[in-house]
């Protein structure tokens, strides 16, 4: 789950990291007046995405007026396809230097690594490839924590100066102890800077918190944004779907993560040639009941884009005749006219197969290996696209 | 005995007492594994389909012999069941669980490097299945699988199941079967699984199924190019999932461009992998 | 450092373990107010001893009248040289069942270990001796902590009833919480009873403190109790000298603990067919300078048995030169008149020595091996004693 | 090189920068020891003694090529200290300090367990001293020490030197001089050092001094009836101490019928080591 900007840089605040101390606004009335009393300010788009700057969703404003028609520029603009539904409007900071400091997973160590450079203000990946230098790690022991002298071989690493040695070293061992009580796998500030006034502050931050971990985090599901995806994907939550949607026109549904990538992926191998693509990423999870694929099949089906939907499922824990007869519940409600193709391998799926061939709905064809079903879905919305 | 247990392996089961703990547990004993106890703290004395339940990992262990362990318990408390059955001693703790904090996973993984005799594989994974021996410790469906020379190793679920049924119809039975999960922190890489097929006298040929996320196919490229003679093909999932968004798996995403199936896939075909497009082309590629 | 049980108990309590909920009184008036809201009770002497129910500093009252008379006869009394000034007045419970658990640093595993037996009340080193088969021990990871399952691995050991499993659970991993919060070497609980109303209860509790963490826990040198030491230890913990007293002869003022130690066994060695034996450990400690040693030799003729003084320093970072004049300053205001060996050693020793005859004070003496050394101060003592 | 460390020996010194650090850098180089750097956070670039002081022991290690350290850093600090020599790659670690916690060393000791590439002196201890390559590393006055054929291993400190003393002026030349210190939880044991007494080329004899507490001294015994063939003499102080009370050190103390003088002697008497009860006749045992 990512953070904002605003609720990351709120928790940051919490553990103390110095950031600056602006708010959010939804109106450009509300920025004008927290501009105020804050003199220059600078007025930033809330999306869960990158590349904000570039878009126009980043603007400096001397007066209250201009921060009301700066932030009337950017609130309801659209950014990579999420539109801005608030601003945070911040003290502009004098900069004197930008750094990066931030913590992150390393799979291959299992253990989390504290990343610094000296290049801050660009994405790390980029300065990871373009100055691989720049940039200092410190594995932290998931056990035992950051150390502080671990701080201080980072911070001389990426050179910086001497006199800011405590407050960096004090700003990274709070960033880990926000990122292991957060069980985040990102904590980044960037760019941490030096001021004119010779302060460090964070000046932009990013969190990502471990979904796996989200059971014993339920202080961040206040925190979630639902504005910021697709409403498709609220509801896929909330009926313990894992959805994910994309620009392609076949529906998928599927029980598991690697299969239901695999079945998108054959989709695109097929379609690729006529740009028929996936329309989501669609996991019913283990031993699904006909209910939780009813609501699968009208979340698939609320996005306009698809032309037929393709049912993959293997049968394990999911029974093959559970998934049919949620399947023609949910066909008797939504009466969908696209074309479906269904395959069921496994547990109960001659039964399942049974009720669906019973069912006599006309636009509803079954499929015997994966292959055939990409094909005939393929197949389907291209003449459901002409 | 095969690679991670045989007709002789005492299984005991940790969360026995739950739903999928107990449906599990009659499926592995229809298939054939030596399950000989479960594990529920409160319930030792119980019975649960016919075996005993204990309230301690080292109770059962004590009683039984026991020297694997299933997991079933709920992700929070998964961390807890497996330091329990390292510290009872248990050899091979297969952990089925899911969500597990990630957390969680690498304090276990620290933990497990000072505890070298016990092997985790997991979490968030399907366990592993040896068809000659009639054993499964997981949830692998047994019908789909078949004896003979094939060694598969997965990331999936479905997936490996889907694989594992391709290759049965296609008359190629399989050696071992096993699911390493989807999780960015595994118990077991798909490295030390491939050392063990290549010095596994039961296995000519092996499977490989990956997804995207982390570089863990990488090695494994790496691993098969200096050091397998055994001829292995591959599929990668995920080649149609855009960067930057999770797909299901807590492992399974495409993160500062690091982790895409294309890279995997080269990274397995200049090793001499035969790569698939699609899964069920695997079985025509061993031939 | 040790903790009075009511300092245990009230620890505990912060911690969630359930105690009796008494209070403590250093007057026979306030037991008797206590006792008035409390029914039967139990007044327990507050002194740092083992023993405290065979000398009969632990005695029931079925009234307020009682309490007091019993109160009356406790403070006050002494318990192996000890004082009484403190009782604690408990409500007292209906015991069922006592058992045993605590938690202890195993110095050869370099770990703390739960230690549990089904048989309480009794000393653990007795059962240990006893009936080692009613003791279960679990080592606890350091870095992880006590886990859930290892309370379960002792209650299921020591055959404890399956319905207080929880509780038992509850209050092993609220100990465990307690003894590394602490910084303790021991902390237990004796006897933990399950009472007539089915509860588990602490009805008796010991904590020490780990001497080495104190810097670190300022909040336990408001609990240390100076009346359960001797004034002189309190004297010389000020002044930052380690000082124990002993029932011998010989003052001993050394630098080094082991030295230290071996210095009083050469005055046992040698004295005791003379029933002569050290009046104290003392080290100085390393680099002792001049107003410390003079602290020492205070501390040390503070105790009316000391019939002869031996100093014996080996000179590292302590200087013999400075500590002859620490010496010499000492005397010079005191003026003891108690026989005094000198043996210096090392850096400056021969200054030292120099300084030492140059003062002619004629009650002091040099040595120049330890055994000379040993030999003279039993011999100056067994003369002082005539 | 002698058991610990020899003329090529690089030391740098944790917390140079401290009135104690100061004064035994001094000594040290005096000695002959190499100490070719100092550590103190936020002095990087200043000198001490005439060595450079840095910021980090990575920076110091990086720059100097040394192999062992020494730590002076107060006690509340001196874990950290260590956890950063052992995660620098330092070979040994001699760490003066005291009072360290107890707790702080148990995850020390559990830390090194995962490093067997460090080994650990200490805390509170005197360090170690071999008077053929005129190196120390700690704080054994250089003076008290000759050249000779006795390696002498102590949980103490200044009543070390007295015994090395006593030796020098019998006549008994020391190899190898080690204080391992009377804390609970030492880095190195007794047992560790005689093992490589017994195996060091330059040591023929051995001396041993302990004290009460714990009973690292009757695992030594047991050690040396069933391992050593060089003989050792040996000293237990403590034999007037009452039982339940600390005598200094963290670790002198007789609990729960524990660790008292005269088991210690009876153990190693058992074990044929000749048992001094003053430590000036030691060198007669040696003869």
């Amino acid at each position: 789950m990512n953070l904002h900007e605003y609720q990351t840089k709120q928790r940051f605040a919490e553990y103390g990291i110095p950031v600056p101390m602006g708010s959010t606004a939804t109106t450009p009335d509300e920025a004008a007046e927290i501009a105020r009393t804050l003199g220059t300010v600078v007025v930033k788009a809330q999306v869960l995405s990158g590349g904000r700057g570039k878009a126009g969703g980043v603007k400096l404003a001397s007066t209250p007026e201009e921060a009301r028609e700066v932030a009337n520029q950017i609130l309801g603009m659209e950014i990579k396809g999420l539109t801005v539904h608030r601003v945070l409007v911040d003290p502009a900071a004098h900069i004197e230097k930008e750094i990066y400091l931030g913590i992150v997973n390393d799979r291959s160590a299992a253990k989390p690594v504290l990343i610094a450079s000296s290049e801050g203000g660009v994405e790390i990946e980029i300065v990871a490839k373009e100055n691989p230098k720049a940039i200092v790690r410190e594995h932290i022991d998931p056990v035992l924590g950051l150390h502080h002298y671990q701080t201080m071989n980072v911070a001389s690493g990426i050179n910086l100066p001497r006199e800011h040695w405590n407050a960096f070293s004090s700003i990274a061992l709070k960033l880990w102890e926000c990122y292991l009580d957060s069980d985040a796998t990102l904590a980044e500030i960037n760019p941490l800077v030096i001021t004119a006034e010779n302060q460090l502050i964070a000046l932009d931050g990013k969190m990502v918190i471990d979904d796996n971990a989200l059971l014993r985090h339920p202080e961040f599901e206040a925190l979630r944004d639902t504005t910021a995806e697709p409403e498709a994907e609220t509801r896929a939550r909330e009926a313990g779907i894992a959805y994910v949607k994309l620009n392609g026109q076949i529906g998928c549904m599927v029980n598991g993560a690697g299969l239901a990538m695999a079945t998108m992926d054959m989709v695109k191998l097929y379609g690729e040639a006529d740009g028929i693509g996936p329309a989501n990423f669609l996991d019913i999870g283990g031993g699904a009941q006909a209910d939780r694929v009813a609501a699968a099949l009208r979340i698939i089906l609320s996005d306009p884009n698809v032309k037929a939907v393709l049912f993959n499922i293997f049968g394990g824990i999911t029974r093959g005749d559970e998934v049919a007869r949620g399947l023609l519940t949910a066909y008797n409600e939504i009466k969908p006219d696209v074309a479906m193709v269904i395959r069921l391998v496994g547990t109960n799926a001659e039964e399942g197969m049974e009720l669906i061939s019973n069912s006599g709905i006309p636009n509803l064809t079954g499929a015997s290996t994966l292959t055939e079903a990409a094909r005939m879905a393929v197949a389907a919305a291209k003449e459901g696209m002409q | 005995m095969a690679i991670f247990g045989s007709k002789d392996t005492k299984v005991i089961v940790q969360g026995i007492t739950g739903r999928e703990g107990r449906f599990q547990t009659r499926l592995m004993i229809e298939y054939g594994t030596r399950v000989v106890g479960g594990v529920r703290a409160g319930k030792g004395g119980e019975w649960v389909e016919g075996v005993p339940v204990f309230d301690t990992v080292k109770g059962a262990v004590d009683a039984t012999g026991a020297d694997t362990s299933i997991i079933y318990v709920p992700g929070p408390g998964a961390a807890d069941a497996m330091y329990e059955a390292i510290d009872a001693g248990i050899r091979l703790v297969v952990c089925i669980s899911d969500p597990v904090p990630i957390m969680d996973m690498m304090k276990v993984s620290a933990y497990l490097k000072q505890h070298p005799e016990t092997r985790l594989i997991g979490p968030n994974c399907p366990g592993f299945l040896t068809p000659s021996d009639r054993v499964k410790v997981g949830i692998i469906p047994g019908y789909v699988a078949t004896p003979g020379p094939v060694g598969v190793v997965s990331k999936s679920g479905t997936l490996t199941y889907e694989v594992i049924y391709a290759l049965t119809q296609a008359g190629l039975g399989q050696s071992t079967c096993i699911g390493i999960g989807g999780d960015p922190i595994p118990g077991t890489n798909f490295i030390e699984v491939l050392e063990m097929f290549e010095s596994d006298p039961e296995t000519e040929k092996v499977v490989l199924i990956g997804e995207i996320g982390g570089r863990a196919e990488i090695d494994a490229a790496a691993y098969i190019k200096s050091r397998m003679t055994k001829p292995v093909a591959a599929f990668i999932a995920g080649r149609s999932a855009p960067p930057g968004t999770r797909m299901g798996h807590a492992g399974a995403i495409v993160e500062g461009g690091e982790g895409s199936a294309e890279d995997k896939m080269n990274a397995l075909r200049e090793a001499g992998v035969r790569v698939a497009d699609n899964p069920e082309q695997i079985p025509s590629l061993l031939k």
